[in-house]
């Protein structure tokens, strides 16, 4: 499931909807991206995330069949906010759900990898040193964690 | 053309979008900015150093040599920085 | 922080505890553990895991020490139940958070690895074919994925 | 000495726990699985293969020919299968 909102969500909720009703699953993996208050040496004021909606939507589709074509899942989520977020504030969260541990644990890391350089948003921090905003350039090392998975097929019939 | 701008790229154009019909000889990605940043500083400060501009055709990352006509939605931003940390 | 409890746990509350006032936390990495309804082609009717009190919560606040050695992390829980478990429960819950993804990502799968061949729990299957019970036998895979951590020596210098 | 018995173990022992006085002889863990064997035939099917047993003393995960002695709290039980799933 695909979710591109303002507001905030409650992790505890979304991982149990995520497994309501399914006792095939063994485990879920989540991951939960926050607003931190310091970014290279300067306190964060707060930020706001600028995304292209329709583009948003379908490149984490796009990402989430990836997911499921790479993983045996039984459930998966991606979460995505915009707008002005506050240090502490949730700013993503993905989940999968799996009978082993290992395909959730994996798809888990590879779809907020791959979210990094593949979803369109744009982040513009206030920062006690640029109150107008400074945007955030992209990290080379995110190109780098998207990339290694081009090298991992994940065995499915695996038993773990 | 619907041609879509993003983050700094919209702050130093100076809008989110914008109806256009496309030139004569403009076929490519890389003619659209050509001929925009001939329209205005705006624009020119924008397209300045294209190692940091991306862009979408259709909702799809494409290459500045991607073939583009009237009917295309393409958007013009800095490479992309989501997923929280 | 370690807990060994026979009640249910609400993994939104762990999360939120698990990041409460410090805003240089960046990811929360969590993995929930459930009880499966088939096992090996039978049906669970419900399972119980018997454990060394003592034992149990040494190990795992090692297995915690180890995680916050090999890792940059700002907090670290693992939630072990024990007693009597149905179809769908929680059996288990590790949470790590840090400043950047990987440290988080990478420290949680290696809880969940560890704690299988290292924390003293035992499982008893009540199912359809054999009611009194029967104890589950460790697998091979669960060690294999133990020890491929002997391998692995992350960079508390990265920045991703 | 202490020791402590866990899941089909405990039951083929019949006995969660018991506290003995080690006996002359025995100063391993495998000295003492010996002994134990010959106490009745709930502990010899107990230890019948040494293969599923482990043993922990002091709480530590140990190797049968670690030393003994009357302070330790010594735990046999087959190989852990915690961890959910």
């Amino acid at each position: 499931m695909i979710r591109v909102q303002l507001e905030d969500f409650d992790p505890g909720i979304e991982i149990d909807n995520l497994s309501a009703d399914n006792y095939h699953i063994g485990g879920i993996s989540s991951f939960v991206g926050l607003v931190r208050d310091m970014y290279n040496d300067h306190k964060l004021i707060s930020m706001t995330l600028e995304h292209y909606p329709k583009m948003t939507e379908k490149m984490l589709e796009e990402i989430q069949s990836e997911a499921f074509k790479r993983w045996s899942l039984e459930g998966c989520l991606i979460i995505h906010r915009y707008g002005q977020l506050n240090p502490g504030e949730k700013i993503v969260m993905v989940a999968t759900a799996s009978l082993h541990r290992q395909d959730s644990l994996e798809s888990c890391a590879f779809l907020i990898d791959w979210l990094k350089t593949k979803a369109p948003f744009w982040k513009l921090e206030h920062s006690t040193e640029c109150d107008n905003g400074k945007w955030v350039e992209a990290k080379e090392d995110d190109n780098i964690a998207t990339r290694k998975w081009d090298k991992i097929i994940p065995n499915k019939a695996r038993d773990i | 053309m619907r041609i879509l701008y993003f983050a700094w790229i919209r702050e130093r154009v100076g809008c989110e979008s914008e109806e256009i019909t496309l030139p004569q000889n403009v076929s490519t990605v890389q003619d659209l900015i050509n001929w925009l940043s001939n329209q205005g500083s705006g624009y020119q400060t924008a397209f300045g150093d294209l190692k940091i501009v991306r862009v979408a055709v259709n909702m799809e990352f494409s290459d500045f040599d991607h073939c583009i006509n009237n009917e295309d939605e393409v958007a013009f931003f800095p490479p992309v920085t989501g997923g929280g940390i």
